[in-house]
């Protein structure tokens, strides 16, 4: 039994997979001797090398490119992109190239990546290094994509995705980096395409995805308080889904509000919605509600970032006066 | 006839100045290859010339689908490296790959079938003619979108060196793809990691419809570019396979031996349009014309004999391979439409596609 | 009174506005004598020269930072990325810098750009050269949207999309590129943020965009030949989105299907869906119902691409079931 | 003390040699630059040092939130160049854009208050310190993702030519820039259009964490491309402002003449670490050493003193920059937080966010 921080549990994932597998490397900017900007990789060069864990340009597409194409001779890489919004500068690797070749190949390429990068709010640094973007890439197809909420999740999740034969996005989010949570000695392994119901409700049901997990989990607190049972899923992977779980969820409390940090257009929350009206229509009783960022770009003062994301105080409200 | 400052002025490029080939380098008679290896590329380009009228042939008839681009004139690049290559090296390549895939082995047949977007096509009739690979010839894949693969061969070599084999990437591009981040990106990795890869720009001097020196700010878009990487620059003719031979033999034994990776520059032209049945009348006709009459088939047929070799042979190769592109004709039509189960297969590596429970 | 094609009608309402301000430019790849790979801009360099018709080396960063640039200096640009699957090689232009700039700053630049980029699939170019990509630019914040399915609009929604101070992503259907209408004479404009009812119904809507537009109009009369009365709704812009009109036709006709050529994660049926699942829960008879190309990559072989995007076939066999 | 290959070995690259700075060049005396323009670039040097320094304070006070990065030790560069341009000239600068936006006259009380994400900031609190911009001054904005302002300082440039005014474009980026494909794009169409753009990189020697050298194919990475654009390399003593004048005054100038764009290396260091708190510790002391020695505001001061100019008047000049930062405090503690009313203006031209009826 360890305490790990969100933090140290990425380094502590990634340690106990290179261990495992010999031929596995990692590459990205300043994850070597310093540990990358969120000191998530601190200490795995020391251990492994700087042959197996690389620090590289600034050159995003080379990157992914370098990824791919070791990945397809048969060595599995982690790639590192400092920030989710740098996605943008190697979208055509990631989306035309990493997500598609298997498919366009007719199953000749195998491509075991995982690219982990920091994304979501909270740290006040404006609208190019504060995204959450998920969405970004669950509209891919030919992209798996996991957003975990808790250290032992990082763990056994990026475990999960570095064994994945396939390109995997792994959303760290940076204003989780400092949560804390005892991890059981010995190997931990997760699974893919599980969502975790997380509290269980009756009254309805609140999806949420990493950093909105916690604070959805507060607000049904505040809820209960209020007379309101709410269930809150942790979606913890939006590619596979498991819709299961939610249809299930749903088909209990016949409610569902989605909590999502990305920008209100085509988020990962309107999928859900569009899943339960069709799927579970007959189960609710209410109108499906999304809460969202605004579809705005990201305001970097303190004051604009924290009414522009989800907040525990929105979340009960908007749960509170929906259900009246 | 009136020449353009690059900044303004004639957009009809056709009444440009034309821009000419080199002339033919006799001294390349000399280059010390067996005459083996010779014959087999003089079958290769055969290969190659032949298909690619077939494919041709085969979509004015409305049989092949979608888009291709065809290398006609260009054959001696992919022969040439193809015939350096070791069978498990890479090679990376581009919607213009038909050449680079059939120069490494791969069956002309179930090629022609993926042009006509059949079952038994290379890739299933899921990738199309864009898109050609067969990882078993170590043919990595023919990409679409200018750049990436550059960068994607950068992970083979990084691969190669990671596994202890000493296989080589090589990666074919055009004139124009010089001018996109994705190719800056790669050559300084490459360089800076030592990279096992040769990049060989294939510099037909059009990227679609638009010459190449009115949007590169230097003459050889590639070998000019070289010492920004600290490479060095180099240029071939690219319609000369015994030169490409040389120069392919040089660059790849340097990344075999760990010495780093090189940028070629192989001067070519493209006979035909961009793709399908572009027209190319953007084109100066003295320019065609001219490159034309450096076409690399026809050389390296006069070369043979001026080696000795008696028409007759070369006779016997050509009809031999009009026998394989026949045969692999034969075997394209022969194929199944894709039905309804391929199409959700093959997205993840469990054969499926299922994105939820 | 003229008979355009879809594909001149590019051109047609490029020449409009160019005449109108001689301060608009045009910039990207083999778009001048060549007239462009889908030769919808044919005759424009004969008209307005190669200073204001410019090609460009294959630089799609280039080009979008050269239109942003010029933008927010005080000239307009019309900007063409050749292939909407090529919006990945320039995706940080366009989604954090030409998008998120304007609220970055405070307001204090103006970026008036539109992106023209020839979208969508049944060309059998393969995965590269056929994605709907609608939904990747509809879900950043500070872009808009526009899809037009006929001449008309082609012409109507481009002007306005030049005159719009705001940058605008100009999606044109290359499957829509010989189809006919008769236009009028003298200046023509629409607005942005306006669907239009194509076809009236009473049992269900069908809202689709682009080249789902005539397929559902087909789809909606064999309906009608089984006694289904479909109203259809051709949605045109995503941004700004007229939901009025689709949540008046739902509260008409109690029943939503969605006709999505993008892959069905995060596709813009699912932002529709789940506006109509909260808004009009309560005017709903059954399931929303989402018809989209499958997730997955787009295959090449034509038997293979017309199974994947939805067909007349499917949306009239859809709807029926559903409403059954 | 051990060298590193680039390939593999040392990865605690404080232990690296360390890399020095040239010596001073006194020579730099001589340029013929007016003693007044010299007092004014040194009051700027000083406007900016103190600034930065101020907000450091604050920033260790908890009053700055978010990310800053500071480039104390490169404030010849801002000053050199912001002497030299015009009041209706470009800039374009990096997330390291404090002295950029204050040596286009931009005011430091809103400048400042903007790091602390108040209301009365340069971007009322929106933006933030990693996207200062001040349109007012042709401060055309910060941004903070590497690479992409290199292609909209070629748009403003070629604005500039079709509104037919000769305003000149200045795009400045730090050395790990020139290693992202943007970069190479930028330079190219720059070249090929002849663009009055000049670009400027401040090479200090560092990316974020990583020397430059360990990830770059060539020793001086901006100056050793710029022949793969058809470009003179030019490398500059980015921590003398007489030095920075003399190159901006000649690249500015041809751009102006329409001679087309430069690129410029200007050698610097950044005193401290990247951003806010980072201590810096992966840098070899001795570099560190080296570079504080060579700071460039005590060099100037010097020179000033030998030029003549008594010690009083520089006093002088320091104090009263200390007014104007006090008061710049002052300003920027008494803004408001940014309220409700602001989050959804600014998305659109019509001031307003809604993306639906
Ligand atoms: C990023 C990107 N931009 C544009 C295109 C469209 N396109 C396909 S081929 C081509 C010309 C390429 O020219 P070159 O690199 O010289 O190769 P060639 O076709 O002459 O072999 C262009 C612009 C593309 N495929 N990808
Ligand atoms: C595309 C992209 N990749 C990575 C980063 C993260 N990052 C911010 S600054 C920086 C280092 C930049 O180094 P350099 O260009 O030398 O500028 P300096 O910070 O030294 O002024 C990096 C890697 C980024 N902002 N954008
Ligand atoms: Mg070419
Ligand atoms: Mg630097």
């Amino acid at each position: 039994m360890a305490e790990l921080t969100y933090r140290n549990a990425v380094a502590y994932g990634i340690a106990q997979e290179m261990r495992r597998d010999p031929s596995l490397v990692m590459l990205g900017e300043d994850i070597a001797g310093a540990g990358g900007v969120f000191k998530t990789t601190v200490g795995l060069v020391d251990e492994f090398g700087p042959d197996r864990i690389r620090d590289t340009p600034i050159s995003e597409q080379a990157i992914l490119g370098a990824a791919m194409g070791a990945a397809m001779t048969g060595i599995p890489v982690i790639a590192e992109i400092m920030f989710s919004d740098f996605i943008a500068v190697c979208f055509d690797l990631l989306a035309n190239e990493i997500a598609k070749s298997r498919y366009m190949t007719g199953g000749q390429v195998t491509i075991p990546i995982v690219v982990r990068t920091a994304n979501g709010g909270g740290s006040r640094f404006g609208a190019q290094h504060s995204q959450s973007v998920e969405n970004w890439v669950m509209m891919i197809p030919g992209l798996k994509v996991v957003a975990p909420s808790t250290p032992l999740d990082v763990v056994g999740l990026l475990a999960a995705s570095i064994r994945d034969p396939d390109p995997v996005v792994f959303l760290e989010h940076k204003s989780l980096m400092a949560d804390k949570q005892d991890v059981p000695d010995g190997e931990i392994l997760d699974k893919l395409g599980a969502a975790r119901v997380v509290r269980e409700g009756t009254d309805c049901t609140i999806a949420a995805l990493a950093l909105m997990v916690p604070r959805a989990l507060e607000a049904a607190d505040r809820l209960e308080d209020q007379g309101i049972s709410a269930e809150v899923i942790d979606v913890r992977t939006l590619v596979p889904l498991d819709t299961q779980t939610i249809l299930g969820s749903v088909s209990k409390t016949s409610r569902l509000f989605t909590v999502e940090e990305n920008p209100r257009l085509c988020g990962w929350g309107a999928e859900i919605a569009s899943i339960v009206a069709d799927e579970a229509f007959w189960d609710l009783d209410g109108p499906v509600v999304r809460i969202t960022t605004p579809h705005i770009p990201l305001p970097a003062a303190e004051a604009l970032e924290d009414m522009a994301i989800p907040s525990v105080d929105r979340i009960t409200e908007t749960v509170t006066k929906r259900m009246g | 006839m009136s020449t353009q400052t690059r900044d303004e002025g004639l957009y009809d490029y056709a009444l440009r100045e034309p821009r000419l080939p080199a002339p033919e380098n006799r001294e390349n008679d000399n280059i010390g290859i067996p005459i083996e290896a010779r014959l087999e590329m003089y079958e290769m380009q055969q290969l190659l010339r032949q298909f690619e009228k077939r494919a041709y042939d085969m979509f004015l008839q409305n049989l092949v689908k979608g888009t291709s681009h065809l290398s006609l004139g260009q054959e001696a690049v992919a022969t040439g490296f193809g015939r350096v290559m070791r069978p498990d090296d890479f090679t990376f390549a581009t919607y213009r790959g038909h050449a680079h895939t059939l120069s490494r082995g791969a069956d002309p047949g179930a090629v022609l079938a993926e042009l006509l977007g059949r079952e038994n096509g290379i890739l299933k009739g899921k990738g199309g003619s864009m898109h050609l690979t067969s990882v078993e010839h170590g043919m990595m894949g023919s990409y679409a979108i200018i750049g990436a693969h550059l960068t994607i061969a950068n992970g083979a070599a990084w691969s190669a060196r990671m596994r202890g084999t000493d296989q080589v990437a090589v990666c074919f591009f055009g004139d124009g793809t010089t001018n996109i981040g994705a190719f800056h990106e790669a050559l300084n990795l490459a360089a800076i990691w030592d990279l096992p890869v040769v990049f060989v720009c294939e510099n037909n001097l059009w990227m679609e419809y638009t010459p190449i020196d009115l949007i590169t700010a230097v003459a050889n878009p590639a070998a000019d570019r070289a010492s920004a990487y600290g490479l060095e620059g180099i240029v071939v003719d690219g319609n000369d396979a015994d030169a490409v031979y040389q120069v392919a033999t040089q660059a790849i034994g340097r990344a075999r031996r760990g010495e780093g990776p090189s940028l070629i520059e192989a001067q070519t032209y493209r006979e035909q349009g961009h793709s399908r049945a572009d027209p190319a009348k953007y084109r100066p006709p003295a320019e065609v014309q001219a490159w034309k009459e450096r076409d690399p088939i026809p050389m390296y047929h006069e070369r043979l004999l001026r080696l000795g070799v008696p028409e007759g042979d070369l006779s016997t190769i050509q009809q031999d391979v009009a026998r394989r592109v026949d045969e692999a004709t034969e075997f394209a039509k022969g194929g199944a439409v894709p039905g309804e189960q391929h199409l959700l297969t093959d997205v993840w590596a469990d054969g499926g596609s299922a994105w939820r429970n």
